[in-house]
Formats: C-alpha cells, sequence, structure tokens
C-alpha cells in the first residue's frame, strides 16, 4: 500500500503507542459505495413509491393572498396536494433540538410558507404524483397570488432605519444577556463583547491597521441534493427515509412541526452524499409526510438543484471592520471588530461563532466585539463547515499579515509571538485548556514549503491561521459480541467521510481486536440510542468515546465469563492487549467469545455518552499562487495544511478532511458566490455558474497532522473536519498580496475583481 | 417537462418533412446537451423531438477530393479532437471541441449543436468562422449554403426556417504555413462558459516571417460571434511578432459590443478581447509554423 | 402523448427491454425502472458528472440522454466495473487510498476513470484533472482520487 | 463561591460590575441565587427550564450541554457565551 498514495507528515505525541489507531484499514462500507450499491436517500425502492415535486415561489418576497390548487389536484396522475395549511400552528415555540434551539414556527413556514414568501425559492406548495413529472405539470396549475413587497438582500441596507422589515414584530435579542430591544427591525441578534480600554490600547499601539471586508453569499455545495421519502402508515406511525446529518434530529424536527409523538416517528438514515452543516435542518421531511397522510402512499421528494441552491440554507454573505493594533515588539495590544451577516430569510444565524471567533487565535488584552445577525430577503442562512469562522478569519488574517508587512516581521513569526495558548484568555470570557496552535505555527515555520524560495513573476505566498471549538454533544452505541469473536456495533451518527470506521477502529482498540472484525451499523432511530447530529468535528470524538465505554463494559462483562472458567474473582481478571489473564490462566478475546454462550449467553454492551472535555482545532494554511496579470485569473500552485488534530484515529480521513476542507476554502476564495439580481433573483443557480472548484482548478493539497493529544478523550481525540475551511481565504488573500501589491478585501477574489485591482493600481498591462 | 413525441427518422428527406410538417414545435436533437436541458428547464417546448443521429450524413466525417473536410451536423466532439487527421488540418476546431463541457459532454455535444444552438458564447463557433466554415443546410425548398459567420442571428436565433435543419460543416481544404487556434477565457480551468473567446487563423508569408493572412473571431462580446474585420484586414503584411499581435488585439476590441451580466462586466470582456486574440494569435503563429496541433491540454497559468 | 415507448438496449452485457415516456432520461430509467442506482442524479443537468455511464464505449452524462435514445445501443454503467470475485484496480485504489467520503460522486468518477485508463493507461496528473473536470467532488479535494487513479495505472500495469 | 462573568449586554443588571461572586451547587441555584441578589437574570438566562435561545453556559472553560442541572463547584467560573446556534 506503499505506492503513490502520499500520506500526510505526521507530528506524533511521544506517548503514543496504539496498535489499531494511526493505521489505515479500508473503510467498512468501501465496497458498497465502489460499487454502486450503497443506498443513498434518491435509492430508496418501496412498493407503491410516488412522487413529489415543490412549488417556490418566484418573488422574493411577498404576501401570499391566496393558492388554488384545485385545478393541479384535479390534474390525472396527481394524488396530493399540500400547502402549509396543512401544517398544524406551531405559535412561537422554541424547541432545543440536540445543536441548538429552533424556532419551530419558522422551520416550518421555511418548509412550506405560511402567509409571506421571503426569498426567491421559498417552499409554497406541494404535489405528488404517480410519477415526477406529473407532480411537476401540476405544479403550473396551482395559482398562486402573491402582493409583491419591497426586496431588500444586503445586510447593511437591511439595519438602516425605514428598511422595509421582513418581520414585522422583530425584536432583536441581545446576546448574550437575553434581553431584548424594543423597536422592531430586521436585526435579529447584537453581539457585543467588551473587555479592557481598547481606546487608550489604540491611542498607545505603535502601529494600527483598520480595514473592511465583505463576502458573499456561498453554498455548502454536496453533490447529493436533499431527498426524503416518508410513509405514514394507516396505525399513525411514520417513517422516514432521509439524508441527513442526524437522523434524532431529523426526527424531532419532524414530529415537532407535524405535532405527533417522537414514538411515531422513525427515520432511516440512508448513506448521505455530502452535507457540510447543511442537512440538518429538515426541509422534505415534513412535507413528504404530509403528502403520505394525505395519499396513503410513499412519497419520496428529491430537490432539484437550483431548488438546493434557491431553497436550502447557504452560509451568509458579510460586511467586516476590523481594527488592530501592535506595539513595538508586535504584540497585540487592541482589536476591534463590527461585523454583519445576513442570516437570510429568518432570524438565527450564524453571527454567535463569528464574534467568537475573529480573535480567537490571539492573546489580545484590550477588545471591542459587536456582531449583527441581519434578516434580508434570501435564502435561511445555516452552518457551513465552521459556520461564522471563515469570514471573520478572511479578515482577521488579512489585517494581521498587513501589520507584519509593516513591523517587517515574518508573518509566522509575528502570529508565533501572538498565539493563543493553554491559559490565553479569549475575549468572550473562557480560557482555553491544552490546544495546539503555537505547535502547528512552529509545525508551518519549518516545512519544506515555508522554507523553499518561490519564484517567477507575479507570485506569491501567504500564510493564514484559522481556529474553531469542535462540540462534544449526545451519543450512544450498542455492541453485540459474536461467539466467533467479531463485534457487532449498532450507532446512530450518519456516516459522511469514514467515520463508521474510525469509529470502530476505537472500540478495536479498547478490545484489542482488529477493525475488520467490528462490523459496525448506522442504525435508525428505533433500534440505538439517542445520538446528535454529524457536525461540529464531534463525531470521531464523541460517537468514538460512546465506542470506547461499550468496549469497557464488554471488558467488563467478559472478565466476569473468564472468572467463571477460572473460577476465580472476576476483579482478579486483568485485561491487556487483548488478552484475558489471572494467574496462570489467560485467554484471548477471540477464544473466550467462543465460550460465551456455554458461560451465561452472548454479550450486548451499550453506552449513552455526553461528554464535556471537547477542544479547539488550529489550522495553518501555505498557499503559493501565480496571478495572470492580464486577466485578472489566480491559479494556486502549491498548498500545505498543517492542523492541531489531537490523535488521528484514521490519518487518510484524517487527511481527506483537511483537503476537502481546503478545497471548499479555496473555492469561497476564488470563484463561488450567489450573484443576485435586483429582485432579489438568484442568476446562478446551476453547477456551472456556481463555480466549485474542478480537479483541475487546484493541486494537491499536502497535509501535516500534529498529534497534541486532548487530555479529556481516552485517546486524545480532538475533532478536525470544520477548521481546515477556514484559513484558505485568508491565506489567497495574503498571497495575491506578495504577488501582486494589492490587497484584496472582497470576497470571492474572481479574476474581474481582481483585474480590477490591478488596474487601479496600475500595476496592470492591458 | 411535457412529453413530446420522439421520432428518429434514417434520411435527410424524412427528417425535413417531419420540421416542415411539425413547424415551431418541432425541435432537432443531435447531442442533446442543450436541448435537453432547455426542455427540462421550460426554456423551450417541443411536441415533437426530431432525433437526427440515424441519419448517416449527419454522423459521418467525409475528406472531400478537393482535401477538405465535411463534418456531419451531429458528430460529437469526442471523435473530432480524436482524429489525428482532424486535429492536424482544423486545429481551433478541435480546441474547442476539447473544452465544451467535459469529457461526458463531449461525447454527445457536436459542432452542428453547438452552432444551431447559436449562443453568443458558444466555443465552437469563432472556431468555425476562422477556419471558414459553411454550412450546409437542407429543408422542404431544397439545399442551401450559408457560411458559419453569416448563421447566428442574435442570442439563440439563426437564419434555419421551419423546415430546415443543418446537414453538415463544410471546411475548405488546409492550406501551406497556415494554423489556428481557440482560446477562451473562464474563471475556472474547466466546465465554464466563455467569458470571451477568441478563434485565430493565419498564414505566413515565404520565410515565415510575415502574416499573408489572418482571420479572427470572438465570442461572448455580441449578440452573435463576431468577426474582428478591421484587426484582421490590419495584420496582413504585417510581421509575425507578439508587438502586432498585441496590437491586433487592440484593434479586435473595436468588434467588441458586450453586455455586462454574471458571467463578466462588459468593459472586462473588451480588455480580454485583447488578452485573448494576442494569445490565439500567437498559438496560430506556432502551429503556422510546425508547432503542436493538439488541443493544448491547459497548463500552469495560461489556462485559457 | 402519454404513449410509453418500448426500447430493446444492452446495458452491462445482457440485453434489456423498458418501457418510457420520451421525456424520461436514460438516467431516470436506469434507476427508477431498472433498479440500477448507482448512477447517481447531482444536477439533471449535465454540471456534475455523477451519473456518467459509458454509451457506446464513451463516457456520458445519463441525465443528458434520452432514454428512448437508448436503442440498440450499448452501455456500461458502475455496476459493470467490478467481476463477481474481485474489484477493478481502480475500486481498490480508491478505498486504500480513501479516495471517498460521502461516496455519491464515486460510481461517476470511477466510471469516468476507468474510460480514461482504457483509452490512456499511463495518463500525467494533468490528463487525470482534465479528464475527471467533468465530475465534480465536494468532499475530496480531489487529492485522493488523483492519487488513487494515479496507483490503479500503476498496478494495471504491472499485472500487463 | 462561583464567579459568575457578566456580559456586557447584562450588566445593568449588576450596576455595571463585569463579574460577581454567588453560591450554588447547579446552575439552576447558582442563577437562583443571583436573581435574588440581581434581580431579571433568571428571567434572561432560563426560559421554560433551558438556557435561553441564543446563549450557552461555559463552566470552567466548558460549554456545558447539561443545561439549569450542570454541576457548579465551589471555585467554578461561569461564562455567559453565544449559543452556536444552528451551527456545526
Amino acid at each position: 500500500m506503499s505506492e503513490n498514495f502520499n500520506h500526510a507528515q505526521i507530528i506524533k505525541d511521544p506517548e503514543d503507542n496504539y496498535k489499531i489507531l494511526g493505521t489505515r484499514p479500508v473503510r467498512h462500507d468501501g465496497v458498497d459505495k465502489v460499487t454502486g450499491r450503497a443506498v443513498y436517500a434518491n435509492d430508496v425502492q418501496l412498493q407503491g413509491l410516488v412522487e413529489a415535486a415543490i412549488l417556490r415561489s418566484p418573488e422574493a418576497h411577498a404576501r401570499i393572498l391566496s393558492i388554488d390548487t384545485s385545478e393541479a389536484e384535479a390534474h390525472p396522475g396527481v394524488l396530493a396536494v399540500t400547502t402549509s395549511a396543512d401544517f398544524p400552528d406551531l405559535g412561537d415555540k422554541v424547541a432545543n433540538l440536540g445543536e441548538g434551539p429552533v424556532n419551530l414556527a419558522h422551520l416550518a413556514a421555511n418548509c412550506l410558507a405560511k402567509d409571506k414568501v421571503l426569498y426567491k425559492g421559498h417552499a409554497v406548495a406541494a404535489v405528488a404524483a404517480q410519477n415526477v413529472h406529473i407532480a411537476r405539470e401540476a405544479l403550473d396549475l396551482i395559482k398562486v397570488e402573491y402582493e409583491p413587497l419591497p426586496v431588500i438582500t444586503d445586510a447593511l441596507e437591511a439595519m438602516k432605519d425605514g428598511a422595509p422589515l421582513l418581520h414585522e414584530g422583530l425584536l432583536t435579542n441581545l446576546v448574550p444577556g437575553g434581553g431584548k430591544a424594543e423597536t422592531p427591525s430586521n436585526v435579529s441578534d447584537h453581539h457585543h463583547f467588551k473587555r479592557g480600554d481598547t481606546e487608550a490600547a489604540f491611542e498607545a499601539a505603535h502601529i494600527v491597521v483598520e480595514r473592511e471586508f465583505t463576502t458573499q453569499t456561498v453554498h455548502q455545495g454536496y453533490i447529493e441534493p436533499h431527498a426524503a421519502t416518508a410513509h405514514w402508515n394507516q396505525d399513525g406511525q411514520l417513517t422516514v427515509w432521509a439524508s441527513t446529518q442526524g437522523s434524532f434530529s431529523a426526527r424531532e424536527q419532524t414530529s415537532e412541526v407535524l405535532q405527533v409523538p417522537i414514538s411515531k416517528v422513525k427515520v432511516i438514515p440512508c448513506e448521505i452524499g455530502g452535507g457540510f452543516g447543511g442537512k440538518i435542518p429538515v426541509y422534505l421531511e415534513p412535507v413528504a409526510a404530509v403528502l403520505s397522510r394525505k395519499c396513503g402512499r410513499p412519497v419520496k421528494i428529491q430537490m432539484t438543484r437550483d431548488g438546493v441552491f434557491e431553497g436550502t440554507g447557504p452560509t451568509p454573505a458579510s460586511f467586516m471592520r476590523i481594527k488592530l493594533g501592535v506595539d513595538e515588539t508586535g504584540k497585540m495590544t487592541a482589536g476591534e471588530a463590527w461585523l454583519a451577516y445576513d442570516t437570510g430569510a429568518f432570524p438565527g444565524g450564524v453571527i454567535g461563532p463569528g464574534v467568537m471567533c475573529v480573535f480567537s487565535c490571539y492573546d489580545i488584552e484590550h477588545a471591542n466585539i459587536d456582531g449583527y445577525d441581519v434578516c434580508v430577503n434570501k435564502p435561511w442562512t445555516k452552518a457551513y463547515r465552521a459556520p461564522g469562522s471563515t469570514h471573520v478569519a478572511y479578515a482577521i488574517e488579512s489585517v494581521v499579515d498587513e501589520l507584519a508587512e509593516k513591523l517587517e516581521m515574518d508573518p509566522i513569526d509575528l502570529r508565533l509571538l501572538n498565539a493563543a495558548r493553554e491559559g490565553t484568555k479569549r475575549v468572550d470570557g473562557p480560557v482555553y485548556p491544552r490546544i495546539g496552535l503555537i505547535e502547528t505555527l512552529e509545525a508551518a515555520k519549518n516545512h519544506d514549503h515555508y522554507k523553499s524560495p518561490l519564484e517567477g513573476p507575479n507570485r506569491g505566498r501567504g500564510v493564514a491561521a484559522g481556529f474553531w471549538f469542535n462540540i462534544g454533544l449526545k451519543s450512544a452505541a450498542t455492541a453485540h459480541v459474536n461467539a466467533d469473536g467479531t463485534v457487532t456495533l449498532l450507532e446512530g451518527s450518519t456516516d459522511i467521510g469514514g467515520t463508521r470506521t474510525s469509529i470502530s477502529m476505537q472500540l478495536a482498540e479498547t478490545l484489542g481486536i482488529a477493525a475488520e472484525d467490528i462490523n459496525p451499523k448506522v442504525a435508525d432511530t428505533d433500534s440505538v440510542g439517542y445520538t446528535d447530529i454529524t457536525g461540529g468535528s464531534r463525531v470521531t470524538f464523541a460517537t468514538g468515546l460512546a465506542a470506547v465505554e461499550v468496549g469497557k463494559d464488554i471488558i467488563s462483562q467478559m472478565k466476569g465469563r473468564a472468572a467463571k472458567l477460572w473460577e476465580c474473582e472476576a476483579a482478579d481478571v486483568e485485561f491487556s492487549d487483548g488478552v484475558f489473564s489471572q494467574e496462570d490462566n489467560s485467554i484471548s478475546f477471540k477464544e473466550l467469545c467462543a465460550k460465551l454462550n456455554t458461560t451465561g449467553g452472548l454479550i450486548t454492551a451499550r453506552a449513552s455518552v455526553d461528554p464535556q472535555g471537547f477542544t479547539n482545532g488550529f489550522g495553518v494554511h501555505i498557499c503559493d499562487l501565480e496571478v495572470d496579470v492580464e486577466t485578472g485569473k489566480v491559479q494556486i500552485l502549491r498548498y500545505t495544511a498543517l492542523q492541531d488534530a489531537g490523535k488521528a484515529i484514521h490519518p487518510s480521513y484524517v487527511e481527506g478532511q483537511m483537503q476537502g476542507g481546503s478545497v471548499q476554502g479555496i473555492g469561497w476564495a476564488l470563484n463561488e458566490e450567489y450573484l443576485f439580481d435586483e429582485k432579489g433573483h438568484m442568476l446562478n443557480p446551476t453547477m456551472l455558474d456556481y463555480r466549485m472548484p474542478t480537479a483541475l482548478d487546484v493541486p494537491m493539497i499536502d497535509t501535516v497532522i500534529i498529534e497534541v493529544p486532548n487530555p479529556s478523550h481516552p485517546f486524545g481525540v480532538r475533532g478536525v473536519g470544520e477548521t481546515p475551511i477556514v484559513p484558505p481565504p485568508g491565506a489567497i488573500a495574503n498571497a495575491v498580496k506578495n504577488a501582486t501589491g494589492i490587497r484584496m478585501t472582497d470576497l470571492p477574489m474572481s479574476p474581474p475583481r481582481v483585474h480590477s485591482a490591478i488596474m487601479e493600481n496600475g500595476n496592470g498591462t492591458s | 417537462m411535457r412529453d413530446f413525441e420522439y421520432k428518429a427518422p434514417a434520411t435527410i428527406d424524412e427528417a425535413v418533412t417531419l420540421l416542415a410538417e411539425r413547424g415551431s414545435e418541432a425541435r432537432v436533437l443531435a447531442g442533446g446537451t442543450d436541448i435537453i436541458v432547455q426542455l427540462r428547464e421550460g426554456l423551450k417546448e417541443a411536441g415533437l423531438v426530431v432525433d437526427v443521429k440515424k441519419i448517416p450524413e449527419l454522423m459521418s466525417l467525409t475528406w472531400r477530393d478537393d482535401g477538405g473536410l465535411d463534418i456531419g451536423g451531429a458528430v460529437p466532439c469526442h471523435v473530432l479532437y480524436n482524429d489525428t487527421k482532424v486535429v492536424n488540418a482544423y486545429p481551433a476546431i478541435t480546441d474547442s471541441a476539447k473544452i465544451i463541457g467535459g469529457w461526458q459532454i463531449q461525447g454527445r455535444a457536436s459542432l452542428g449543436g453547438n452552432l444551431c444552438n447559436s449562443s453568443p458564447a458558444a466555443d465552437s463557433i469563432p472556431a468555425l468562422i476562422v477556419e471558414s466554415a459553411a454550412c450546409r443546410i437542407a429543408g422542404p425548398e431544397g439545399e442551401r449554403h450559408v457560411p458559419v459567420q453569416e448563421f447566428c442571428t442574435a442570442p439563440g436565433a439563426n437564419v434555419l426556417t421551419e423546415g430546415e435543419m443543418l446537414v453538415s460543416l463544410a471546411l475548405p481544404p488546409v492550406g501551406e504555413s497556415s494554423g489556428s487556434r481557440y482560446m477562451r477565457f473562464i474563471p475556472r480551468n474547466e466546465m465554464d462558459i466563455a467569458v470571451t473567446g477568441a478563434g485565430a487563423w493565419l498564414r505566413l508569408g515565404e520565410g515565415g516571417e510575415t502574416v499573408e493572412e489572418a482571420r479572427l473571431a470572438l465570442s461572448a462580446v455580441a449578440p452573435t460571434p463576431v468577426v474582428a474585420d478591421e484587426a484582421q484586414a490590419w495584420l496582413q503584411g504585417k510581421p509575425a511578432t507578439e508587438e502586432s499581435f498585441a496590437e491586433a488585439g487592440d484593434i479586435a476590441r473595436k468588434a467588441a459590443a458586450p453586455i455586462s451580466d454574471m458571467r463578466g462586466p462588459a468593459d472586462y470582456r473588451t480588455h480580454l478581447v485583447g488578452v485573448l486574440v494576442k494569445r490565439a494569435l500567437n498559438g496560430a503563429l506556432g502551429r503556422a509554423r510546425g508547432g503542436d496541433r493538439n488541443p493544448v491540454t491547459p497548463s500552469g497559468i495560461n489556462l485559457c | 402523448m402519454g404513449k410509453k415507448i418500448h426500447v430493446s438496449t444492452t446495458i452491462n452485457g445482457e440485453a434489456v427491454e423498458f418501457l418510457c415516456e420520451a421525456r424520461q432520461s436514460f438516467l431516470e430509467v436506469l434507476r427508477d425502472t431498472l433498479t440500477l442506482t448507482g448512477a447517481k442524479e447531482g444536477c439533471n443537468n449535465g454540471n456534475c458528472g455523477a451519473c456518467t455511464v459509458l454509451m457506446n464505449g464513451v463516457p456520458v452524462d445519463s441525465c443528458l440522454v434520452l432514454a428512448v435514445e437508448a436503442d440498440g445501443a450499448e452501455f456500461e454503467t458502475v455496476e459493470s466495473i467490478a467481476t463477481e470475485e474481485h474489484l477493478h484496480p481502480l475500486q481498490e485504489c480508491f478505498l486504500e487510498g480513501a479516495a471517498l467520503q460521502c461516496g455519491i460522486c464515486t460510481p461517476g468518477f470511477l466510471v469516468s476513470a476507468k474510460a480514461l485508463l482504457d483509452n490512456q493507461p499511463e495518463p500525467t496528473e494533468e490528463e487525470i484533472r482534465f479528464e475527471l473536470s467533468g465530475n465534480l467532488c465536494r468532499c475530496t479535494g480531489y487529492d485522493k482520487i488523483v492519487r488513487a487513479v494515479q496507483t490503479a495505472s500503476e498496478r494495471m500495469k504491472e499485472v500487463k | 463561591m462561583a464567579i459568575v462573568h457578566v456580559p456586557p449586554q447584562m450588566q445593568e443588571l449588576t450596576g455595571g460590575l463585569a463579574e460577581v461572586e454567588a453560591e450554588g451547587n447547579s446552575l439552576r441555584r447558582l442563577i437562583s441565587n443571583l436573581d435574588t441578589a440581581y434581580p431579571g437574570f433568571k428571567d434572561r438566562l432560563i426560559k421554560d427550564d433551558l438556557v435561553a435561545p441564543g446563549l450557552a453556559i461555559s463552566i470552567d472553560n466548558v460549554v456545558t450541554s447539561r443545561g439549569i442541572f450542570a454541576e457548579i463547584l465551589e471555585d467554578s467560573v461561569v461564562h455567559i457565551v453565544p449559543a452556536i446556534a444552528g451551527g456545526h
């Protein structure tokens, strides 16, 4: 397996002495996925299955005066038509759905609009028919009368006095603090943090840099469109086959929107074709369920690609003003950030992590942060890989780069001087535990990439750091030990990138057996304990921990069996390296499994965990690029991503997360953006014109994994998946500056923008 | 999309009869990479789809006795760039065939389809223009021939009347000391629609140091692909140098009257005309002097 | 209108007949009528390559082929790449090299990559990237996919 | 006594104090005691027995998922921070 796979450099913890962890077994679901047999949500086939389609609003902001579905209902082949009138009235109920509170009325009104449409593409009605073509024909027969309202798509405009209001009674939440503003506006949240005396500190600073930045709306861009199938049986039992990052969350959302008991809803998680945060909310599940109830058949809905772009939650556009002061040595003394993110159609976006991430890589004594979530007539924004963090990292890392230039300091040295470390108090209050930013910066500085000269005209190098929290949340696992020494593992975490295997490896390490001897299944919501979403870089950490706890339970039960065999006390049985022993007796895990049936039966073990000890991930990226100054096009020449991963359980999947996140970040930096016209219509809802990177747009992405173990996890796991998207826009902007002398303060750095900046600076050739 | 009738006639006469009978509700299906999308998105409607791929003339490459080539209207792109003789004779055309969509699109899409779709941003049309291609059109009134540069009349519109169909594209024999190149600018390196495209063809005078004749055509800078008349005339007799080509590029900008849209602002597109004309002329020059004629796999930084 | 059309075709070496409407894509019939769900719908627009199949030996987006056009043609889908007993070297290398994460684009990549290696057994990195640019992947950043194709090319060379 | 850091948006309840001390071995008790000293605290932080939407509580530098039943130690340090709502 040497060949050309080119594994990452891993800077290991010297204590590390694992047998299974750190190896690279083939994933358990692999053969199904390379032979086309794996069942994704749109692959579900059921007896009597019918298909549905969604009618979406042609207006970005309008009152719905009436909806007439009679012609659609009469169309041959149509089985059911639904609108929000079929949903129960939810008032203003807020439910805590595991990953955070959700306003159920908003959730339901986003699935099917109630009295207003708030963005172009907002779902208005749905039709189930014998096939999707008939369903789409029927959509044309639904008559919706709209009263158009003024459209606003820019957050700064929407914040102005007198701006048209999306939600008439919306009072700004003052966060953190629980208070509310007194007059309605489009601002859903105002976050504010302050410490020290920034005014005096800026006054005293040696150099102060202040810059404004903007970024545009970008989409997670998963290749699989959302899809769901629902069957609402005559006995009231609702079964949902879903493409979701969290089957339990999908179950709760569905049960709450429809006001049916949780026990009546079963969600069967299908294989999922990417999520990146975008497949946490439900869009289709309640709609398919209502249609199924109406027609008595299982109903499948798959979104169209333009439906995905226009009707699901991208991540927000932003405006950011950053001010940073340093003393003569380069020590950062004062920081100020003013941030406005658009949340899209409904309140509750990702400004929270934005304000907490903006200064998270640095130790800054005096700081002042204001952040606003602002409602506009665009799709309701949702999480996208390290939600809210990439925006601010682009801004702050650009400013840090400029300070390094002015100080005539190496940009990594400046970061090292100011880097957050264990004990650093964050601006939002908490103090960092053991983190690995320093180690990651040092590894970057010592990397061949950073040390090798970059030659040639219009070429530049940039570096940037990035941060993500990572989370813990709840996970469960159940294991059945088989008589042949293999173990069947049931867990509830949707596997988006090989987590069946990274979880199984932790159980295998605990039991001292091979990863291949574990047979993992992602179970449905009736078959395994409550498990939160696949997100927040938590699965290998938390569900892995559940597997470790299961392993401990198995060992403890098996010690009892060994004690029976040897007629001793269970407490006297030892277990290590897959062998049970007591005095002169010893028996391997596998041998003891063969004796389980005669010592009390086969063993089942289970665990539910709610770990609190998750810790943060830091990444540092180095980028070389060349700018075609005649066209403004940027070509990435070399790219290295370094990250503190805690323990890399399956290094290939850690590298994969780092590479995939980097390339998403590169896309965000260079070409991806939602383009809107003045009516709030998205102009580019296709994969042709929403330009995600192709294989030809990027080089190989080198990776370095720095293993600074998390002391709160038995194997030191930290969480990896989100941090890698954070540094790229900053690293690329800094490299463009290095190549051309121009600081790009607006994303994306698309060819026309870069070219126009070059012309303004007089460096271009025409 | 509404259901429609599907017919796959085996002869041109049958096809023309069907098209004439059904008038504006009939649509021709060649590679399908545009028309199927347009029908699906409701941009066009069809009562009848006429698949022309069973008609031998539409699917064949025929080298004529005069040394020229007839390309059947539905011959897919991959057939062209995998044919060494075609690549060597008309490299601007195979440049464009190699970048229309990805490989999967090139497995189906045809130059004839690209032409009849008549997008201002079509990649193959400037290439066909500079290679002096002519359209062989069959219709109820018989056959007629129209130069490619006169074929498109507006975005999505062309000279075909009801009942007419494109049969093939006729290319003249290749002369000595000539070479051609098509280039486009796109933000990504593949899978994109031209922000601006430029085809260049030139023939060198004796000694290979001067331009004896040049042809330049542009895409995505006007309602139809256009010929850069003034620039190509100016090049005649000029030394075949970077400086001449840069100046030709500047002059070619006058032929551009682009709009601003989501794929690029107008002034940027006009600017790109100069850059692309210069680069395409350089590419054509290299080929005229015997350089490699294979479609250039994008490499390094000059990817357009 | 509405009348179904009879189509005779060959899929993965087997003669297959089906009835379809003219407006149905080959992808739709493949998945819904013939239950060969390996080819995926990512965009239904020819922009993502997840539905790639070989039609008469040439990669095509099956979402942009009408099912009626299948009459008389021969197709190979991802389901045909492995033999009864063995994975194809590309499949092995995708697994060993972790060249998939969510796996939704994988069938399309495998079909395209197989066509590439069948045509050009030793492609350069740039050729691989160029020929696979009609297949979008959002998870991997392409690095491991390109390496898997390179490694498979080496293995196939050794076998010969 | 645990130390509670009061974010700027709540300091009108504490007369401008950025840091206050309170007793209580659970978050529920701690907040209840704080509410006695600084009326309004509970209303702001607790809704229907849950930590109010949009907020999260960091206890000894770890954001708790245990809501009002989270354990508070004698020397715990408590921060009130934004929830990463809709996030991840």
